[in-house]
C-alpha cells in the first residue's frame, strides 16, 4: 500500500518528463544520495569505501558509458577498456606535463580525448552491424593497448612503463584519504549520470534509440546515421575515458596498460546486458553483479568457516556465478533494470495478482 | 595469544594458476614449518589467510584491504605475488604503514629506500637480473670484451613487464658493443609463429634471454625446437624458468637455462624438515612430490625473508606481535649471512643478503639452472649484476617518480 | 456436429503473458473434425495467442496456458513441444509471415516438410501441389525469401505449412496484406483442402467477410472473452455482426467516407 | 551515405594504407629483412598457424549457423575437452578409451547446455543468448578446474613435431599435421551440413527459432547435435593446441585469435572458418614479420582484426557469411 | 463518383521511367506517375508488382537504375533517404518499423527529430532551452495523439500493442513531421471493417485538415474505391492503368490482373 501512484497526476509535460515521475521514487532517490554522501563517508571503513563502493562507482560510470553506445544506440562494442585506458592516460600525461591545471578540468580533457579516438574508431559502424562490429571493435582494444605499451612517451618515459597518479589538488582539496576519493568517484558519477540520463530522454536519447531499433526507418524518418552513430561512439567514450582516469587516479593509482585490457571490455559489456541494455539504473545494477557479487560469493565462502581450500572457494565462485547469470537471464532477459520494474509493477498492484 | 598475522594474496584459479599454485604452497608450507618445528617465530605462532586474487588487480585490492587489518596487530607484511597488484596497493600501504615485499617482480626503482619507505623488491630486480645474465654469458664467452658483435635477443612478452630489461639491456650493449635484437611476443603468448621465424632464420642471435610469463613459456621453448634454435643459449628470467615452462615443452626443453634466486630440488634440509614436520602431519599445503619446485623454492624464499624480517625487528622491538612498521624496521636491517642461512637448512638456496634504508634490493644474485629433461640443475654460482650500473638506473628513475609525485626522498642517514 | 466428438477442445484457457499481463481469460472453443472455424474480433483481442497456446508456440514468447485444458481428438496436449504437435498433425501458420529470410522459396517449402518420414518423392510431389497453388512461387523458388515481397512471403508461409500434411492447421490471418484475388483463392484452397484432403482449420481472421463466407462455424473474441459464437450463417446475419465485423448497416454497405465523425459503441461492452 | 560513395571511400582508404605501408617499407630499408625464401617460409608458416585459428573458429560457426548464437564459451570447451582428455589419459593410460570417455563427456555438456540453458531462453535476443554463454563459459571454467585441477599438464599423442626443410624452407611435420586435420574436419562438416536436411533445418532455426518451432523442427534435438559437434570439434582444437603448449587454462583465451577468422570468414560459413584462418594467419605473419619491425613489433594481435575491418568495409557479412537482409 | 471538396493542385511529385532491378529481378519497369498536390492517391496491384519499391525509390530506400524523380520542382536522379525527410516526404512501413523500445510517445516524438535544434550540450543539462524545446514539441506530439486517439498508450512500449494500434501510432510518427507527402503502405492490413473505419477517418482528416498529399497502398478496394482521387495500378513492375476508381474498376486489365471477379 505504500507504493502507489494513484492520485498523482501530472499537471505539465515538465512535470512528465521527469526523471522520477512518481513521489515515493523521488524520496527514495533523494534518501539514497543522502546516504551515499553523508552517511557511507562517515561510517564505511577502508575495506568499504576503497575495495568496495569506489570501484563499483567508477566501473558504473564506464557502464552507463558503454550502455548509451550499445543499450542506447545499439553499437556492441568491445572496446570500451581501450577507451578508459585513452581517457586515463591523456589525464595523467596532461597532468604530468602541466600539474597546475585542475583536476576536474584534466578529467574532462581526458574524457574529450577518448571521445575523439572512440569517434574514429566508431567510423566503420556506418558499415558493420551487429556481432561483426562487435568483434571489429576488438581492433580498438587491441591497438590501443599495442600503444600505450610500445610508445613510451605515453608513460612519460617511465622505465618499468607504468604511470602512476600524480598528486589530485582540487581548488586546495588534496585528494588522499580512501572517504575523499569515494566521495570525489561519487559526486562525478552522480553528475554524469545525471546527464546521461537528460541525453538519453531528449531528442538525441531518441535518435539513438531509433537507430538501435531499425537503422534503415530511423534514416527515413530524417535521422543522420554518421552523426548519430559518432556522437553515440563520441559520448560514450567520454564517459568511458572519465572512468578510466578515475581509476587511475581515485583506485589503482599506479597502472600499467594491462590494467586496462580486453578483460575489462568483456565485464563492462557483461555489466550493462545482466543489469539492463537501455537503461541507466542497470548500469549501476550490473556493475554492481559483475564486480560485487564474486566478491561477496568469495567472502561468504571463506566464513563459512567450513575450513575450504582457497581453490576451492574460487572454483564454486566461477560455478555460482555463472549458474547466477544464467538464472537471472531465464528470469528476465531483459537485466535486473527490468526485474525492477516489475517488481516494482508487481507491487503496485498489491495485492492483487494482476 | 601472541601471534603474528601475515595475509597471503594467491592465485589458485585462472590462467596464471601453473604458477600460482606452487608459489602458494611454497609460502604457506614453510611458514606452516615454523609454527609446527620452532613453534612459530620465537615461540610467536605465524598466523595466515588466504586469499584468491586470480591475478587480477581488482581482486588484489579488494584481498588487501579484506586482510590488512585482520589479527592482532594488522598485516605484519604483505606478497602480492603480482606486479599489477604491487603497484595498485604500494601507496595505500605506505599509508598504512605495511610493507610490501615483491620477492622477483613488482616496481623496481622500489629499491630505493629513500622514495619507497615501504617497498622491498628484495633479492634481485628485473634489471640485475638482465645485467647478470649478461655476466653470465660473458663468462661462457669468456670474457666481457669477447661480447663485442655477438647479437644478444631479447624475447619478451609485450607488456610492462617484458619491455622493462630493455634500457638495462641496450645500456649494456652499448658498453660492451654487442648488438641487442628485440622480439615482442602480443599476449597472451599462445602464438609465436612470426617472432621464432625471425629469430630462428633471420638475425640467429648468439644468445636470447626470455622474460615470459604464463602460456608463453612453454611455447617459446617448442616454437624454439621448432626452429632448431639452440635451447643452451636461451636464457630466461625467473617466471620462464619454472616447471610449466618445460615439461609441457617435453623434450624440446632439454638444456634450456634460466635464472634462479631459489635454487631448485627438494634437496635442503628445510625440504626434509618440512616433510617431517608438516606433511607427515597431513598438513602440507600440495602434494608432497612437488616440493621443491622452482616455484615453490621461490616462494619459500619469500616466506624465509619475510619471517626472518619479523625475527629482527623482534630483536628490537620485542617478542610480541609487530606492525606492520616495526616489520618495516626488521626489513631495513635484515641480514642473512651464510651462519644464519645455514642454520635456516636453506644453504645454497638463497644468497647472502643485506637489506638497508638506501637499498631495499640486497645483492640482486641470481644463479643460472638448466633443464636436463627431468629436472632443474643448476650450472653456475651467484652471479653478481653491474651493480653500479642497475643502481644508477634505480636511482634516477626512482627520483623521477619522486620529482612527478612531490615527494622529498627520505634521508637516510637519519635512519635508525 | 455438436455430437461428434471435436478434434479440437479448449476449455476455459486463461493465458498470461510475462507473469503479469492476463490475456486470455477463460475461453472455450471446439474444432469439429473437418470442420472450418473462425476466430473474429479486434486487434488484440487475443486471436493469436489463443492459436499460439494450442501450437503451444506460446512458451517462447515468455506466455504461459495457466489454465484450462486443451485437447486434440480427446487427448490432452497441453504442454507438448509445438515440433511433437506438428507430427501429431497440428500445425500453426504464424501471422506476420515469418519465413526463413535466409533460405530460398523452396528450402523453406523443405523445412516445412521437416518431419515427415515418407520420402523425397512424396515430397516433391507435395511441392509441386504448392506450385500449383501458388504459381507465383515457382517463379521465384530460387530467391531468398527475405527479399520476396509481402504477398510472396505470406503465400510461402503458408505452402510452408501445408508441406507437413497436417490435419489441423492454425492460420493465423491468411489474408492480411494479399491482393483481393489471392484471398479468395486461398481461401478456396483452404475449402479444397478441407473438402478433398479432410484437413480441418482454425482460423483467425480480420477479413470477415472472407472468413464466415467459407468458415463453418464462428468465435467472436473481445478482450480475452468469447463474446458470440454460432453458425457461420447464423453470424453473418446477425446485426452486430453485421455493422462492426461486416461494414454493413441497415442500408447494405456503406462507404469509408461517410464513417467519418461518427462512433459508435459495441452494445456487448457498453 | 550511397553505397557507392561507401564503396569508393573504402577503397581510397584501403589503398591509402596500402601505399603508407609500402611508403614506410621503402623509406626503411635497413629494418626489413628481404628474400624470397624467407617470404615463402612465412607465408607458409602463417598458412599453417592458420589453420589452427580455423579449428577455434569452426567450432563458432557451426553454433551460430545453427542456432544463431555467438558462443563465447567455444574457448571454455576447448578448454574443458582437452583437460579431460589429458586427465582421463592419466587416469586411464589408455589415449583411445580416454577419446571415448571425452566425446561422452563433451556429449553430456551439450545435453547440459540445451536442457539447461538453451531450452529455458529460446527465442530470445542474440546478445541475450550471447550472456547466457558467458555464464556457461564461467560455470564450465569453475567446474573444469574443480574437477581436473588449475595445472598445467603436457599432451603429447605422439604427432611428430620435427622441423625438416624443403627447398630451403623451413617446415614442422606438426603444423602440417594441424592443418591436415583442419581441411578434414571442414571438409565433412560442409558436407555433413550443407547437404542434408538436418543442415537445411539448423540455418531455419538460425533465421526464426519461433517460425522453425512452427513447422515442427525439434529445436532439442538439433541444438544437442550442434553443440555436441561444436564440442568435438572443441576437442580437436584443444588436441592441436595443447600439444603446442601444455594442456591449461591459457588454452580458454585461444578463443580471441579465432574471433578476427570468424568475422573475416563470415559467421555462417564453414569453409569461411578455413579461408579466414589462412588470410588471418599469413596475413599477421607477413605483417609482423614485413612490417612490424617498423612499429617494433607485437603488432599481431591488432593487425589480425585491422585485417578483417578491412574486409568486412567490402563485405559487412564477411567473406563467405550469409547477406544482412535489410528491408522495410 | 465523390465530388471532392478540396482543390487537387499541381503536381507535387513527378516519377518519370523509374526502372529498379535487382539482379535478374525486374521490380519496376519504366514507370512514370505523378502525384498532385492534396490528393489522395492508391496504387494498387497483385503480390509483388513492386508498390513498396516504388515507395522506396520515392522515398529514397532504393536508388533506380533508370529514371527522374522530381519534387516539388526539383528533378533528381534519386532521393536521399534523410534528404527526402528533410524535404518533407514521410511514410508508414507494410511491416510495422517502429522502434520497438521506446514508447508511443517517444516514437512519435521521434518523427520531430528533424525540427528539434537544440545542441548537445543544451541536452545535457535538459533544464532551460532543451525542456523547453521539448515542451513545445510534446504538445504538438500530444494534438496528434488526441487526434488518434491513442491515449491511453502513450507510455505503453510499442512492442507490446497490438497491430493495429502500432499502425497507428506508425502513422502518428509519419504525422509528426507535417510532412508535404505522405506515404502510407498497406495501413488498413490486419484490420477489421471498425479499424478500417477509423483509420480511414484520420487519413481523409489529415488530408482535408492540414491539406497533406497523400499516396497510399492498399489491398482493401472498399478502402481504395471509397478515399481515393486518383489509382495507379501496378502489376509486374509495369503500370498498367491509373485513372480515377471508377475507371480503374472498370478496366478489363485490371480486372484481369488484380481484381478478380467480384468487384
Ligand atoms: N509477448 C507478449 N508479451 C506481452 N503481451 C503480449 C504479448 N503478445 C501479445 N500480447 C498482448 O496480448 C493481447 C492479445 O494479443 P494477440 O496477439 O493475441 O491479439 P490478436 O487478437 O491476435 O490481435 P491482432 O488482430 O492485432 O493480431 C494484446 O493486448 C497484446 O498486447
Ligand atoms: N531488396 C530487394 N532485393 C531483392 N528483391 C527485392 C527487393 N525488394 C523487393 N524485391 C522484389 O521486387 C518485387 C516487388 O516487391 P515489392 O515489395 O515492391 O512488392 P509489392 O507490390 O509491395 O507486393 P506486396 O503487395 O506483396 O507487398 C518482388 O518480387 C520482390 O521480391
Ligand atoms: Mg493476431
Ligand atoms: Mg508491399
Amino acid at each position: 500500500m505504500l507504493y502507489r501512484d494513484s492520485g498523482q497526476f501530472k499537471s505539465t509535460y515538465e512535470d512528465d518528463r521527469a526523471i522520477f515521475p512518481i513521489a515515493q521514487d523521488r524520496y527514495a532517490m533523494l534518501a539514497l544520495l543522502a546516504v551515499a554522501f553523508v552517511a557511507v563517508p562517515i561510517l564505511g571503513n577502508d575495506y568499504w569505501l576503497r575495495s568496495i563502493f569506489t570501484p563499483f562507482l567508477i566501473y558504473s560510470l564506464a557502464a552507463i558509458g558503454l550502455n548509451i553506445l550499445t543499450g542506447y544506440a545499439g553499437q556492441v562494442s568491445l572496446g570500451a577498456g581501450g577507451f578508459m585506458a585513452v581517457g586515463a592516460f591523456s589525464v595523467y600525461n596532461l597532468l604530468v606535463r602541466v600539474p597546475e591545471i585542475n583536476f576536474i578540468l584534466a578529467l574532462v580533457f581526458g574524457g574529450l580525448v577518448a571521445a575523439a579516438v572512440g569517434a574514429l574508431f566508431g567510423i566503420p559502424s556506418l558499415r558493420i552491424k551487429g556481432l561483426y562490429l562487435m568483434v571489429a571493435t576488438l581492433a580498438a582494444q587491441f591497438f590501443i593497448e599495442w600503444s600505450f605499451t610500445k610508445f613510451p612517451w605515453f608513460t612519460n618515459y617511465a622505465p618499468s612503463g607504468v604511470i602512476s597518479a600524480t598528486p589530485i589538488d582540487m581548488f586546495g582539496w588534496k585528494v588522499e584519504e580512501s572517504w575523499e576519493r569515494y566521495v570525489l568517484a561519487l559526486a562525478v558519477v552522480t553528475a554524469m549520470a545525471l546527464v546521461a540520463k537528460n541525453l538519453v530522454r531528449g531528442s538525441i536519447g531518441r535518435s539513438w534509440m531509433a537507430i538501435r531499433d531499425m537503422d534503415v526507418a530511423a534514416e527515413i524518418i530524417g535521422i543522420q546515421p554518421m552523426q548519430t552513430k559518432l556522437l553515440a561512439f563520441a559520448v560514450s567514450s567520454f564517459y568511458c575515458g572519465v572512468a578510466g582516469a578515475l581509476w587511475a587516479y581515485l583506485y589503482l593509482g599506479t597502472v600499467e596498460p594491462v590494467a586496462f585490457g580486453i578483460n575489462t571490455s568483456f565485464q563492462i559489456l557483461f555489466m550493462i546486458i545482466i543489469g539492463g541494455l537501455g537503461s541507466i539504473l542497470g548500469s549501476f545494477l550490473g556493475a554492481g553483479f559483475i564486480i560485487l557479487l564474486p566478491i561477496f560469493i568469495n567472502i561468504a565462502g571463506t566464513g563459512l568457516g567450513l575450513n575450504l581450500s582457497t581453490a576451492f572457494i574460487s572454483h564454486m565462485e566461477f560455478i555460482i556465478f555463472g549458474s547466477l547469470i544464467i538464472l537471472f537471464l531465464i528470469v528476465e532477459p531483459h537485466g535486473l533494470a527490468r526485474l525492477w520494474q516489475i517488481a516494482k509493477e508487481k507491487l503496485r498492484l498489491w495485492p492483487f495478482p494482476y | 595469544a601472541q601471534e603474528q598475522f601475515i595475509p597471503l594474496l594467491t592465485y589458485r584459479s585462472g590462467p596464471f594458476a601453473p604458477s600460482g599454485i606452487p608459489s602458494a604452497n611454497g609460502f604457506a608450507d614453510y611458514l606452516a614449518l615454523l609454527n609446527e618445528r620452532d613453534g612459530g617465530i620465537n615461540g610467536i605462532k605465524v598466523t595466515w589467510e588466504e586469499c584468491e586474487t586470480q591475478y587480477n588487480n581488482d581482486r588484489g585490492v579488494e584481498c588487501y584491504e579484506r586482510l590488512k587489518n585482520k589479527g592482532p596487530t594488522g598485516a605484519s607484511l604483505v606478497n602480492p605475488y603480482s606486479t599489477g597488484i604491487t603497484y595498485a596497493i604500494l601507496e595505500r600501504a605506505q599509508r598504512d604503514k605495511i610493507p610490501i615485499l615483491s620477492l622477483g617482480y613488482g616496481r623496481t626503482d622500489a629499491a630505493d629506500g629513500r622514495v619507497w619507505p615501504y617497498a622491498f623488491p628484495a633479492l634481485a630486480t628485473y634489471w640485475s637480473n638482465a645485467s647478470a645474465i649478461v655476466n653470465f654469458i660473458a663468462q661462457k664467452e669468456g670474457g666481457h670484451d669477447k661480447l663485442k658483435g655477438k647479437k644478444i635477443g631479447h624475447l619478451f612478452l609485450e607488456s610492462a613487464y617484458g619491455r622493462e630489461p630493455i634500457p638495462v639491456l641496450q645500456a649494456l650493449a652499448q658498453r660492451h658493443g654487442f648488438e641487442l635484437h628485440t622480439f615482442p611476443v602480443s599476449p597472451p603468448g599462445n602464438e609465436q609463429k612470426a617472432v621464432w621465424l625471425q629469430i630462428g632464420r633471420q638475425v640467429r642471435p648468439d644468445w636470447l634471454l626470455m622474460w615470459g610469463w604464463g602460456v608463453m613459456n612453454a611455447t617459446a621453448v617448442k616454437e624454439a625446437a621448432a626452429v632448431g634454435y639452440p635451447r643452451n643459449k636461451f636464457i630466461g628470467v625467473w617466471w620462464s624458468g619454472d616447471e610449466t615452462t618445460v615439461i609441457p615443452a617435453g623434450d624440446a626443453a632439454k638444456g634450456y637455462i634460466a635464472t634462479t634466486f631459489g635454487s631448485p630440488g627438494a634437496l635442503y634440509p628445510v625440504h626434509r624438515d618440512i616433510g617431517r614436520y608438516v606433511y607427515d602431519k597431513g598438513k602440507g599445503h600440495g602434494p608432497r612430490e612437488r616440493i621443491g619446485e622452482v616455484l615453490y623454492n621461490n616462494a619459500m624464499v619469500a616466506a624465509v625473508v619475510s619471517t626472518e624480517a619479523i625475527r629482527t625487528a623482534q630483536g628490537k622491538y620485542g617478542v610480541k606481535s609487530l606492525r606492520g612498521e616495526e616489520v618495516r624496521w626488521g626489513l631495513e636491517n635484515l641480514t642473512l649471512n651464510a651462519a644464519r642461512i645455514n642454520a635456516l637448512g636453506l644453504e645454497g638456496v638463497l644468497p647472502e643478503i643485506k637489506l638497508s634504508c638506501l637499498d631495499h634490493e640486497g645483492g640482486g644474485w641470481v644463479r643460472l639452472q638448466q633443464w636436463d629433461g627431468k629436472q632443474w640443475k643448476l650450472i653456475s654460482d651467484w652471479i653478481a649484476p653491474d651493480r653500479a650500473l642497475v643502481r644508477g638506473q634505480i636511482e634516477a628513475s626512482a627520483a623521477k617518480y619522486a620529482a612527478e609525485k612531490q615527494i622529498t626522498p627520505r634521508d637516510c642517514s637519519k635512519e635508525g | 456436429m455438436t455430437q461428434a466428438a471435436p478434434l479440437l477442445s479448449i476449455q476455459n484457457i486463461e493465458v498470461i503473458y510475462d507473469h503479469v499481463i492476463l490475456v486470455l481469460k477463460g475461453v472455450s472453443l471446439d474444432v469439429p473434425a473437418g470442420g472450418i472455424v473462425a476466430i473474429l474480433g479486434a486487434n488484440g483481442a487475443g486471436k493469436s495467442t489463443t492459436l499460439k497456446s494450442i501450437s503451444n508456440l506460446l512458451q517462447s514468447e515468455r506466455g504461459d496456458v495457466t489454465k484450462g485444458d486443451i485437447r486434440f481428438r480427446g487427448e490432452r496436449i497441453n504442454g507438448l513441444s509445438p515440433s511433437e504437435l506438428v507430427v501429431k498433425g497440428v500445425i500453426q501458420v504464424m501471422e506476420g509471415r515469418h519465413c526463413f529470410p535466409h533460405l530460398t522459396v523452396e528450402e523453406n517449402l523443405l523445412a516445412g516438410a521437416y518431419t515427415r518420414t515418407d520420402g523425397a518423392a512424396a515430397i516433391a510431389t507435395d511441392i509441386e501441389l504448392v506450385y500449383r497453388y501458388f504459381p507465383r512461387l515457382k517463379e521465384r523458388r530460387e530467391s531468398l525469401t527475405g527479399y520476396i515481397s509481402g504477398g510472396e512471403q505470406q503465400m510461402c508461409a503458408i505452402g510452408r505449412a501445408l508441406m507437413a500434411r497436417p490435419k489441423l492447421i492454425l492460420l493465423d490471418e491468411p489474408s492480411m496484406g494479399l491482393a483481393p484475388q489471392l484471398v479468395e483463392e486461398i481461401f478456396e484452397i483452404v475449402k479444397r483442402l478441407n473438402r478433398e484432403e479432410g484437413v480441418s482449420f482454425l482460423l483467425a481472421e480480420q477479413n470477415t467477410t472472407m472468413a464466415l463466407k467459407y468458415a463453418t462455424y464462428g468465435y467472436i473474441l473481445e478482450n480475452g472473452r468469447v463474446v458470440m459464437d454460432g453458425d457461420a450463417a447464423t453470424l453473418r446475419e446477425n446485426e452486430d455482426v453485421k455493422e462492426f465485423y461486416l461494414g454493413l448497416s441497415a442500408g447494405g454497405r456503406k462507404s469509408y467516407r461517410d464513417t467519418k465523425h461518427y462512433r459508435r459503441r459495441k452494445r456487448w461492452l457498453a | 551515405m550511397s553505397q557507392a560513395a561507401w564503396r569508393n571511400i573504402s577503397i581510397g582508404v584501403s589503398g591509402f594504407i596500402v601505399l603508407g605501408l609500402g611508403a614506410l617499407v621503402i623509406a626503411n630499408p635497413g629494418k626489413i629483412f628481404f628474400s624470397w625464401t624467407f617470404f615463402f617460409e612465412v607465408l607458409i608458416g602463417g598458412l599453417l598457424a592458420g589453420t589452427l585459428y580455423s579449428l577455434v573458429a569452426l567450432g563458432f560457426v557451426l553454433i551460430f549457423k545453427a542456432s544463431g548464437v555467438f558462443n563465447f564459451a567455444q574457448g571454455a570447451m576447448t578448454l574443458f575437452a582437452a583437460l579431460s582428455l589429458v586427465r582421463l589419459i592419466e587416469i586411464t593410460n589408455s589415449i583411445l578409451l580416454s577419446m571415448a570417455l571425452t566425446v561422452v563427456i563433451m556429449m553430456a555438456l551439450a545435453y547440459v547446455i540445451e536442457r539447461l540453458v538453451l531450452r529455458p531462453l529460446v527465442n530470445q535476443d542474440v546478445i541475450i543468448m550471447f550472456m547466457a554463454t558467458i555464464g556457461m563459459t564461467f560455470l564450465i571454467d569453475g567446474f573444469g578446474q574443480l574437477v581436473w585441477g588449475s595445472d598445467v599438464y603436457p599432451l603429447n599423442l605422439g604427432i611428430p613435431q620435427d622441423p625438416f626443410e624443403v627447398q630451403g624452407v623451413l617446415l614442422n611435420q606438426f603444423d602440417l599435421v594441424a592443418g591436415a586435420v583442419a581441411a578434414l574436419l571442414v571438409a565433412v562438416l560442409a558436407v555433413f551440413f550443407q547437404k542434408t536436411r538436418i543442415g537445411r533445418a539448423l540455418r531455419a532455426v538460425a533465421d526464426d527459432n519461433q517460425a522453425a518451432l512452427s513447422v515442427g523442427i525439434p529445436l532439442r534435438h538439433i541444438w544437442f547435435i550442434v553443440w555436441t559437434v561444436s564440442g568435438l570439434v572443441a576437442l580437436v582444437a584443444g588436441i592441436m593446441w595443447g600439444t603446442k603448449s601444455g594442456v591449461q587454462f591459457s588454452l580458454a583465451l585461444i578463443a580471441l585469435k579465432a574471433l578476427p577468422v570468424l568475422i573475416l570468414g563470415g559467421l555462417t560459413s564453414i569453409p569461411g572458418a578455413i579461408i579466414g584462418g589462412l588470410i588471418v594467419g599469413a596475413g599477421e605473419k607477413l605483417a609482423e614479420v614485413f612490417i612490424g619491425p617498423l612499429f617494433g613489433g607485437a603488432i599481431e594481435n591488432w593487425f589480425a582484426y585491422v585485417l578483417a575491418l578491412l574486409f568486412l568495409l567490402f563485405r559487412p557479412q564477411g567473406l563467405f557469411g550469409e547477406k544482412i537482409i535489410e528491408r522495410v | 463518383m465523390q465530388s471532392s471538396r478540396k482543390a487537387i493542385g499541381e503536381t507535387l511529385l513527378k516519377v518519370e521511367n523509374v526502372t529498379l532491378s535487382f539482379g535478374a529481378v525486374k521490380a519496376i519497369q519504366d514507370v512514370s506517375f505523378e502525384i498532385r498536390r492534396h490528393e489522395i492517391l492508391a496504387i494498387i496491384g497483385p503480390n509483388g508488382a513492386g508498390k513498396t519499391s516504388m515507395l522506396n525509390v520515392i522515398n529514397g530506400a532504393y536508388h533506380p537504375q533508370h529514371g527522374i524523380i522530381t519534387f516539388k520542382g526539383q528533378p533528381r536522379h534519386d532521393m536521399d533517404k534523410h534528404e527526402a525527410a528533410a524535404m518533407g516526404i514521410a511514410r508508414t512501413f507494410q511491416n510495422v518499423a517502429l522502434f520497438k523500445g521506446m514508447s508511443t510517445l517517444d516514437n512519435i516524438l521521434t518523427g520531430r527529430n528533424l525540427k528539434m535544434k537544440r545542441g548537445l550540450f543544451a541536452q545535457m543539462l535538459y533544464f532551460g532551452p532543451a525542456l523547453d524545446e521539448e515542451v513545445e514539441h510534446r504538445r504538438k506530439v500530444e494534438d496528434i495523439i488526441d487526434f488518434l486517439e491513442i491515449n491511453a498508450i502513450r507510455k505503453t512500449p510499442v512492442g507490446r500493442l497490438p497491430y493495429g494500434l502500432q499502425k497507428r501510432v506508425e502513422l502518428g510518427r509519419a504525422l509528426a513531421a507535417e510532412p508535404d507527402l505522405l506515404l502510407l503502405d498497406e495501413p488498413m492490413a490486419g484490420m477489421n471493417v471498425e479499424e478500417k473505419e477509423d483509420m480511414c477517418r484520420f487519413i481523409l482528416d489529415v488530408n482535408e485538415e492540414f491539406g497533406t498529399t497523400i499516396a497510399l497502398i492498399e489491398h482493401d478496394m472498399g478502402v481504395v474505391m471509397d478515399i481515393s482521387d486518383r489509382v495507379v495500378v501496378l502489376d509486374y513492375g509495369r503500370k498498367i492503368a491509373e485513372g480515377t476508381p471508377n475507371e480503374v474498376r472498370r478496366n478489363q486489365t485490371v480486372i484481369d490482373a488484380y481484381l478478380g471477379v467480384s468487384h
